[in-house]
């Protein structure tokens, strides 16, 4: 890939700052929006994506790996969570039918 | 390094012995042995091999090693309690204990990180394993929901961890604190990714500790979850999230405290606040020591705000003193709760315990005592070495503090007179058996408060 | 050290394995064993050579903080009021509910005292300070009356509040202490700029004046002695309402030098306190809720001399608080026999115990007399010294606290009109005179006020070269 | 052109995300989400990192994803009607979410500031620079991490497993 | 010997006390009575010995020193204290002997003596004092013991409340004599009496020091002997059993404010603006009390307002600096005020208990001692001729017209009142007939001879107790024997008598007399010819009925400070303590709680809120960091 342009230089790191500030900030939105826990732990995983795409950009711009190895462990963590995640929201389903989380308010004050 | 191996190792082992549900002292013993040996292992190295690091990753120093010895010595304590204490099904008695275990290999790896990975890491293994316990009593809505609140939560927190932990990589090109601390301390103009980054990396960890506005969880999640998962929420992993604060903030970030300091100063100040107004007013028992645990959060954040005296010795002799009585606290309320039903375990169930039960009402006056900062008893210890070493800088912040310590005792106190001073009759006066292990616990813990009033210096050198 | 140790050890093992009726003689016993060797250190004292050493070693070093116990005549005079009066306490109180925890709680607080009263470093002063209060709040919640709770949690978290005030103070002085360390000598030579030596000031006089109290932070005292158990009333006012006075004399004017605008204000509210709460008591029908003004009144006036720190007015002030303690068992006691016999204590319920009781009025006369300070009795000496030294402050603050001798024995004379003479009523038809441990013990408190009265001058010998010293440090 | 690339890339992340979020059926949201990984697995070779971009396809949509998609059908949750926020809360939620991009963008304006390594090295984001480094670096968090699948595992099997000794009837709570 | 003489009373306190109850009456009562008899010896041996050497001084111990503020615990025999020291114990033995006959009945016979006897030694104490805080102890132990002996029948309420006025009244001149104390050392640097006087000389004092510091003793003395304003509790007093009302109300306690005055008399020859104003209180005093006394009808409270008005005549006296005059006075009247109250004791007594002299008459011949007694009295206090306050009042008199005509006159109209109400009283109670019940009637005797004794001892020194300071007229400078012997040890008394020239003297001499026989004439006309009694109250018109009210000043006192001072109390309490101040504490300490309330409120169990309030936490955060300053750091 010796003759292709590299992204480096084209694209300012900003861009790629706000590119996942952005998805960022969506994920955010949508862990505030939606109600069905599912959902919610998707727009988790689109936070951690975002934090992956700013490494990798980070890791080729710094031109140092270690941001690299960084989204390894984040995707492992990811994973972990992710099925943690799930089966709690089996448990719960199982337990009341649902996985919407506004229901989850017996816990107060 | 030897603690984490031969805990990774207990955890596998228990979780062998757990696949027999009948067998419970076989895990209550395996589990117990590891802990034990875990924690002669870290005195060991504490005083007699040189500080060892693993790789720019992990650096067992006095530090990591004194914090760790107390959180072995924690969850020794907890262990010590599962066997009756323990609320979930029988089948899953070992993985609780294995989960347990592994919590706390994330907890050392927060004592001793010196990457930002391991920081990463670190924060993952104690948290899912805890995620998994809060909910453990699989069949009871509290904990169901408390393990949820507890996973979408903490899921959320860290990815705003990992985004600060990218920025200050972005900023730094690198994850090695002693990297990044070059940079912070290079006097150059301080990149701007790098303050934010060190900002989000704040509010990620104050998650985990509870700090006001990323407290809302734990009031919730520590009344939901099983009390000896509370216990551990309360104590190892406050722990954990402040002996990472401290190794964080305090040795890599000390030049920068610009950056950070009057955030954190703020934050301290609403913490201690809301975490004993709010408990001023609550009837439960354990959801009043989650907010008592939120305003020691507050406390401790003066220590993480200022260490210029005892260093960390100051935040260990205060989470020591702190996590001891809540042992004590919650053995005597595993306890009296043992007898009610879930729903009513509020703080009349300790009515007439001074005579009931007169070791159990005194480990518990103890503790709340102790919690409440009176002296001479621990707790005093912990906050005025905290507050000592703020004094100068964070003059009004430790006034606050000084206020809020007062308004403690209303709630504190509230417990000490059910015990003693509220009239029992009926059931409510017959006496109540102490199982051996409680018993052991209590003895342990009363000992190990009363060591500390007595030489806190000890405790203090511990970690320099 | 053994000074601590006789009570600490006694609280302990009372506290841990000693119940029923064994207690009382018991921690009588330590008592007396405390009192005894007080004695000793009192004919050991060597005024020329001023401290005293208890104890002296490492704690924290981290901190500057050594475990430093050592007395001054003083520090000997406090003393020998706690342990003169803890015997006299524990013998004058009955505890049929846990004794052995009660009378392990009053060692316990004797302790505590011993050690404030002996305490030469700044933290291990707040510690036993702080310890103090622990026994007393459990002794006036659990054996107290009717709204004990309540009414026990405010004292506690009143006093509480002004000693973390006065901690605050204490690290400040470390910090700005030349030595660094919490040493008292090193502690009051703090260089403080006239700002912070008014904040420090202003700390210590918070946490001292709850404790005294004085007006008008004195709200939580009334009730709390109304609703304490008797003999936790006696040790409230006997000894440990003597901590804020001796605070200030230790802790608060040596270091007074760059405050001096505030001592006024102080010396007023002292003043102002006497009589307020003189006028009060006038009115009043619970005995033991005159006898709670007529302590702030009293304290008020010892307050009032200290921070006027002459040296007459402290060498009064120390006499004054051996005086005043004395004085305050003995009524205390008095109004329990009472409340015990005839269950009440309201003035218009009781009335002709004098003729059913000879001798308990009469030694109740005696008493009464030494807290109206007539002279030849305890009470005069201390006053007259007092109001002498308010005197070289003002002859106005002299003349308003003085007050206090008239209005006092208003209220005074009132309660033995109302309570002794007059014609037997219903309630205190029968009243059994005193005899066996009431006997012993009101004898020699009318004793002590007899002979502190004819003879104080010991007492002041004791105190003259510790004030001196004093008064050269300011 | 790889500008250009960068652009569009860019874009249908974007708009994935926010359909993420948007659409009513959570299959919708699923195969959305997916698109959007797909992006960044475009940006991840944009970026060189090829082998990244491999295992981020592979474990995101290939395994996270389609363990999502397994629990909703499992659960029965591919329905249009579940229920949503108030709209009070939409717009607050969205406002939030608006006002963090924005803040997070203003504090972060100096980031061009950053020297950045002026020599490429391509061979980064290989797979056997990498895995050099994960094995000697970063070998120590490679193992603990270890600590961490298993406890996920642990934990996952513990609380999906439907428990045997329970006999009382679940009070429906919620 | 000097320190027995204070130790014996004070033996007898305690043994009487202690042991007393145990006793046989007559025993207990000889021994009380002993502990005040011997004193009486030795002060006379000690009289004798203060021919050769003018004082003795015996310090016993060093009662208090603190700095420059040395009290030693001293006493000192003069010429003056052994003249006061004799006149203590002597009527104090003859009231001691008295009252074994008239306490005979009591049950507590014991304790009466026992307090007795605790007050002839503070009252020794005060007047054996070497300085005035010993002064002061004795001063403050009389009052003690006089409430002690008011209140003596302590079931009537009444009774008790009589003392308590008496001791609270007297603590609030103990108050100003306490202040003028601190100022005398203030001044001086001591408070004994030598140092003082000796300083005085050699000292240069502020204007108007000593003026003031003299105005507070004489605070102190108006408190102890009734003075206007603080005089009404003296006939409140005479609640106590009659013998008290002899020994501390009349002989002795009241006394002492005199005793002070001359004992300070160097102090006071300094500060003439002092003197004006004890002239005029003393001799309104004197006015007043003379004006109630006429309308009174309990026999006690007659006495009692004589004791006061005669107090104030020494006063007055002392207000002119005739010191010698106001101690023969007070020796006199000690004699007579003392005759009278016993005798009146002696009718009380016999007539069970009854003191309204309207109920009385006649008694003449059925107490035949105490009638002839209590003439010698009544015509000693009235000056007849030749009689001990004839000539002691005479002296008075001379002194103050030497002073001022005017006052000679108004101190000659308070005499003639004084002769009009004793008189009054004389006749009423023995002439005319018996106006008592039957069972009174038949109840009458006469006194036993326990009580009778001290009661001719009483008349016989009444009668010629003016022989001891003849005036220079009857027998030249030697007949003034006191004077000249007082002069001998003290310096400050100077006698009057040499100014002023025979002529005047006579005619001096001649009114009083005159106004002496005259009151005898009308009252005789009035009360005993007429038989006019005196009306009910309510029947009393103009100043009659002001007169017999008192001139309504406890009504007035209770106005303005009893009663404002026990509402203040209550307001204080209630109002200002309950709910200002412990209300704000209260209100203070309620705050957490109350924020509490709505503080767990935003714990409201909704994650989306939890995740929402976390994310305005990052965006509050970002914003302060780094929107609003744009380089923080």
């Amino acid at each position: 890939m010796d003759n292709t342009i590299t992204v480096t230089q084209v694209i300012p790191i900003e861009m790629y700052v706000w590119l996942s500030a952005a998805l960022f900030a969506i994920g955010v939105t949508g862990v505030l929006l939606r109600r069905n826990a599912i959902v919610v732990l998707m727009c988790i995983e689109l936070m951690l994506n975002a934090v992956n795409l700013l490494l990798a950009a980070f890791s080729t711009y710094l031109s140092d790996a270690s941001g690299q190895i960084m989204v390894f462990f984040i995707m492992v963590v990811a994973a972990a969570e992710a099925s943690v995640g799930l089966a709690l929201l089996v448990m719960i389903y199982r337990n009341t039918k649902s996985v919407d989380i506004s229901f989850l308010n017996k816990l107060k004050w | 390094m030897k603690a984490l191996i031969i805990l990774a190792l207990t955890g596998v082992f228990t979780l062998f012995a757990g696949l027999n549900a009948s067998k419970r002292s076989v895990v209550q013993v395996i589990a117990a042995t590891g802990l034990g040996l875990a924690l002669v292992a870290t005195i060991w190295d504490r005083f007699w091999a040189a500080p060892f690091s693993i790789g720019n990753m992990l650096t067992f120093d006095h530090y990591a090693l004194a914090f760790g010895s107390v959180a072995i010595l924690i969850t020794l304590l907890i262990v010590l309690l599962g066997r009756s204490g323990y609320q979930g099904d029988s089948e899953n008695f070992g993985d609780f204990k294995a989960l347990l275990v592994f919590s706390l290999c994330g907890a050392l790896c927060l004592f001793s990180f010196d990457n930002l990975i391991m920081l990463f890491l670190g924060i993952e293994i104690l948290s899912i394993p805890l995620y998994v316990l809060a909910g453990i009593r699989k069949n009871y809505p509290a904990s169901n929901e408390a393990a949820l609140k507890y996973f979408f939560m903490g899921a959320f927190a860290t990815g705003i961890l990992l985004f600060g932990i990218t920025l200050i990589y972005g900023a730094s090109a690198s994850f090695s604190l002693s990297e990044i601390s070059k940079i912070a301390s290079s006097g150059n103009q301080l990149p701007g990714m790098l303050k934010v980054g060190i900002l989000m990396v704040l509010i990620g960890l104050s998650f985990k500790v509870a700090a006001a506005p990323f407290h809302f969880w734990s009031p919730d999640v520590y009344e939901g979850s099983p009390n000896l998962v509370t216990l551990f929420m309360a104590t190892v992993v406050k722990m954990a999230g402040f002996g990472a604060f401290f190794r964080l903030f305090d040795l890599s970030f000390a030049q920068i405290s610009g950056v950070w300091a009057p955030t954190l100063a703020v934050m301290a100040l609403l913490t201690m606040s809301i975490g004993n107004l709010t408990a001023l007013f609550q009837t439960g028992f354990k959801r009043m020591l989650a907010y008592s645990s939120i305003a020691h959060a507050g406390y401790l954040l003066l220590g993480i705000l200022a260490c210029t005296r005892y260093g960390g010795g100051a935040l260990l002799l205060y989470t020591l003193a702190y996590a001891v009585a809540t042992v004590c606290a919650f053995t005597v309320f595993i306890l009296v709760a043992q007898e009610k039903p879930e729903e009513t375990t509020g703080m009349d169930a300790f009515r007439g315990l001074g005579r009931r039960q007169p070791l159990a009402a005194f480990a518990m006056t103890l503790a709340m005592l102790s919690m409440a900062g009176i002296p001479p008893l621990a707790g005093f210890f912990g906050k005025y070495f905290l507050f000592a070493q703020a004094f100068p800088d964070y003059f009004w912040l430790v006034i606050a503090a000084v206020v809020n310590s007062a308004i403690s005792i209303v709630y504190y106190f509230r417990v000490i007179t059910e015990m003693y001073f509220k009239p029992s009759d009926g059931v409510e006066a017959a006496p109540l058996t102490l199982p051996l292990a409680y018993r052991f616990v209590l003895v342990a813990a009363i000992l190990i408060l009363f060591a500390i009033s007595i030489l806190p210096g000890l405790i203090l050198s511990w970690v320099g | 050290m053994s000074l601590l140790l006789i009570p600490l050890l006694g609280a302990l093992l009372m506290l841990a394995f000693v119940r029923g009726e064994a207690a009382r003689p018991l921690s009588l016993l330590a008592a007396l064993a405390n009192l005894g060797l007080t004695i000793g250190y009192l004919f050991w004292y060597n005024p020329n050579n001023p401290y005293l050493m208890l104890a002296d070693f490492s704690w924290i070093p981290q901190a500057g903080i050594r475990f430093k116990l050592g007395v001054d005549g003083t520090g000997l005079a406090m003393l020998l009021l706690t342990n003169l009066l803890t015997p006299l306490i524990i013998g004058s109180t009955y505890s049929r509910k846990l004794p052995g925890v009660f009378y392990g709680l009053v060692l316990l607080m004797q302790a505590a005292l011993v050690g404030v009263f002996t305490a030469l470093d700044g933290i291990v002063f707040y510690v036993f300070w702080e310890l103090a209060l622990l026994p007393i709040y459990f002794i006036c919640a659990v054996w107290g009356g009717e709204d004990r709770v309540r009414i026990t949690l405010k004292f506690f978290i009143y006093t509480f509040i002004g000693s973390l005030f006065m901690l605050l103070g204490l690290i400040y002085l470390q910090q700005h202490a030349p030595g660094q360390t919490f040493d008292w000598a090193d502690l009051m030579k703090a260089d403080l700029t006239p700002g912070a030596s008014t904040w420090v000031t202003l700390a210590f006089f918070l946490a001292f004046a709850i404790k005294m109290p004085v007006f008008p932070f004195h709200t939580w005292q009334p009730d709390t002695y109304v609703n304490a158990p008797t003999g936790g009333a006696m040790l409230l006012s006997g000894i440990m309402l003597k901590m804020g006075i001796y605070g200030v004399i230790r802790w608060m004017l040596p270091l007074s030098d760059g405050a001096a605008q505030l001592y006024p204000t102080f010396i007023a509210l002292a003043i102002v306190g006497i009589v307020y709460a003189s006028v009060i008591a006038i009115r009043l029908q619970d005995i033991k809720r005159i006898i709670a003004y007529a302590s702030i009144a009293h304290v008020g006036l010892i307050a009032a001399g200290v921070f006027v720190g002459n040296e007459t007015a402290l060498q009064g002030a120390i006499l004054q608080m051996l005086n005043h303690g004395i004085n305050i068992v003995g009524l205390f006691f008095v109004s329990d026999i009472i409340e015990n016999r005839t269950k009440s204590r309201q003035l218009n319920e009781l009335g002709g115990i004098a003729k059913q009781a000879p001798v308990f009025a009469a030694l109740f006369m005696i008493i009464m007399l030494g807290t109206v300070a007539v002279p030849l009795t305890n009470g005069f000496a201390g006053e007259l010294l007092l109001l002498k030294g308010l005197y070289e402050y003002h002859i106005w603050a002299a003349a308003t606290a003085g007050l206090t001798l008239i209005l006092c024995a208003v209220y005074m004379l009132r309660i033995y009109q109302f309570a002794m003479f007059g014609p037997a009523k219903a309630l205190t038809e029968g009243f059994r005179d005193v005899r066996g441990s009431e006997l012993i013990v009101l004898g020699v408190i009318a004793a002590l006020v007899i002979v502190l009265g004819v003879y104080p001058q010991p007492v002041l010998d004791l105190t003259k070269a510790a004030t001196g010293l004093l008064l050269e440090m300011k | 052109m790889t500008a250009t690339l960068f652009y569009i890339l860019a874009l249908v992340s974007v708009v994935g995300a926010i359909a993420v979020i948007a659409a009513r059926n959570p299959v919708y949201s699923v195969l959305c989400l997916v698109v959007t990984f797909f992006a960044i697995a475009g940006q991840y070779v944009l970026l060189n990192a090829q082998f990244l971009a491999i295992v981020h396809v592979i474990v995101y949509a290939g395994a996270i994803m389609v363990l999502f998609l397994f629990v909703l059908m499992m659960l029965n949750l591919n329905r249009e009607s579940e229920p949503l926020q108030p709209t009070l809360i939409k717009v607050i939620a969205v406002a939030s979410g608006g006002m963090l991009l924005l803040t997070l963008v203003a504090a972060l304006r100096g980031v061009e500031r950053i020297p950045l390594a002026g020599a490429q090295d391509t061979q980064l984001g290989l797979v056997k620079n990498l895995g050099r480094l994960l094995f000697t670096e970063y070998v120590a968090p490679f193992e603990i991490s270890s600590i961490l699948f298993l406890a996920a595992m642990v934990g996952a099997v513990t609380i999906g497993m439907r428990s045997k000794s329970d006999k009382r009837e679940i009070i429906n709570h919620l | 010997m000097i320190p027995w003489i204070l130790l014996l009373p004070l033996l007898g306190f305690v043994f009487s006390g202690l042991a007393g109850k145990y006793l046989p009456k007559a025993l207990t009562g000889t021994i009380a009575t002993g502990a005040v008899f011997i004193p009486f010896l030795l002060s006379l041996t000690l009289f004798g010995r203060l021919g050769q050497e003018p004082a003795m001084t015996v310090t016993l111990f060093d009662w208090l020193a603190v700095g420059d503020f040395h009290i030693p615990f001293s006493l000192l025999v003069d010429r003056l204290s052994v003249w006061m020291m004799l006149i203590i114990t002597g009527i104090g033995a003859l009231i001691h002997l008295y009252s074994i006959g008239y306490m005979h009945d009591d049950a507590r016979f014991h304790l009466f003596f026992a307090y007795l006897n605790l007050f002839v030694f503070f009252m020794l104490l005060l007047v054996m004092a070497d300085n005035y805080l010993i002064l002061f102890f004795g001063w403050e132990g009389v009052g003690l013991c006089s409430y002690f002996l008011i209140g003596f029948w302590n079931q009537n309420p009444e009774y008790g409340k009589a003392a308590r006025k008496a001791f609270i009244m007297n603590r609030i001149g103990d108050l100003g004599l306490l202040l003028g104390l601190f100022m005398l050392f203030q001044l001086f640097g001591s408070l004994t009496y030598s140092e003082i006087f000796s300083r005085l000389e050699t000292m240069r004092l502020a204007e108007g020091a000593l003026t003031v510091a003299t105005l507070l003793l004489f605070v102190g003395a108006m408190g102890k002997s009734a003075q206007i304003p603080l005089y009404t509790w003296l006939p409140d007093a005479m609640a106590g059993p009659t013998p008290v009302s002899a020994l501390i109300h009349a002989a002795t306690m009241v006394t002492a404010g005199i005793y002070l005055i001359v004992r300070s008399a160097a102090l006071f020859q300094l500060a003439p603006d002092t003197m004006e104003i004890i002239t005029y209180t003393g001799l309104a005093t004197s006015l007043f009390a003379a004006v109630i006394g006429l309308r009174q009808n309990d026999i006690k409270k007659v006495l009692a307002y004589s004791t006061v008005s005669q107090l104030g005549l020494m006063f007055l006296a002392l207000g002119v600096g005739a010191y010698g005059s106001a101690m023969f006075h007070l020796t006199t009247h000690a004699f007579f005020k003392a005759l009278l109250f016993l005798g009146a004791g002696s009718v009380i007594h016999a007539m069970g208990g009854e003191q309204d002299i309207r109920r009385m008459g006649g008694l003449k011949s059925r107490l035949p001692q105490t009638f002839w007694t209590f003439v010698v009295g009544t015509l000693a206090i009235i000056g007849f001729p030749l009689l001990s306050g004839f000539f002691s009042k005479d002296e008075i008199l001379a002194s103050v017209f030497l002073h001022s005509s005017v006052l000679w006159g108004l101190a000659l109209i308070s005499s003639a009142i004084t002769a009009f109400y004793m008189l009054r009283l004389f006749f009423l109670t023995f002439y005319g007939k018996f106006r008592g019940t039957d069972e009174q009637s038949a109840h009458l005797h006469e006194s036993p001879l326990m009580m009778t004794l001290p009661l001719m001892a009483l008349a016989v020194l009444s009668a010629a107790g003016g022989l001891i300071n003849l005036p220079e007229l009857f027998a030249g400078d030697s007949g003034q024997w006191l004077a000249n012997w007082y002069e001998g040890g003290v310096q400050e008394f100077q006698s009057a008598g040499h100014q002023l020239s025979h002529a005047v003297e006579w005619g001096l001499m001649g009114m009083a007399s005159f106004v002496a026989i005259a009151a005898i004439g009308i009252c005789y006309q009035i009360y005993v010819k007429k038989a006019d009694l005196p009306r009910e109250d309510v029947a009393l018109k103009g100043w009659n009925r002001w007169a017999a009210n008192k001139f309504y000043v406890d009504e007035l006192y209770d106005a303005i400070v009893v009663r404002p001072l026990e509402k203040g109390a209550s307001w204080l309490h209630g109002v200002i303590d309950r709910r200002l101040i412990d209300g704000f504490v209260n209100t203070v300490g309620a705050l957490p709680s109350r924020i509490s309330r709505f503080a767990r409120l935003l714990q409201n169990g909704n994650i989306a809120f939890y995740l929402f309030g976390m994310v305005l936490g990052i965006i509050l955060i970002l914003i302060l960091n780094f929107v609003m300053g744009t380089d923080l750091l």
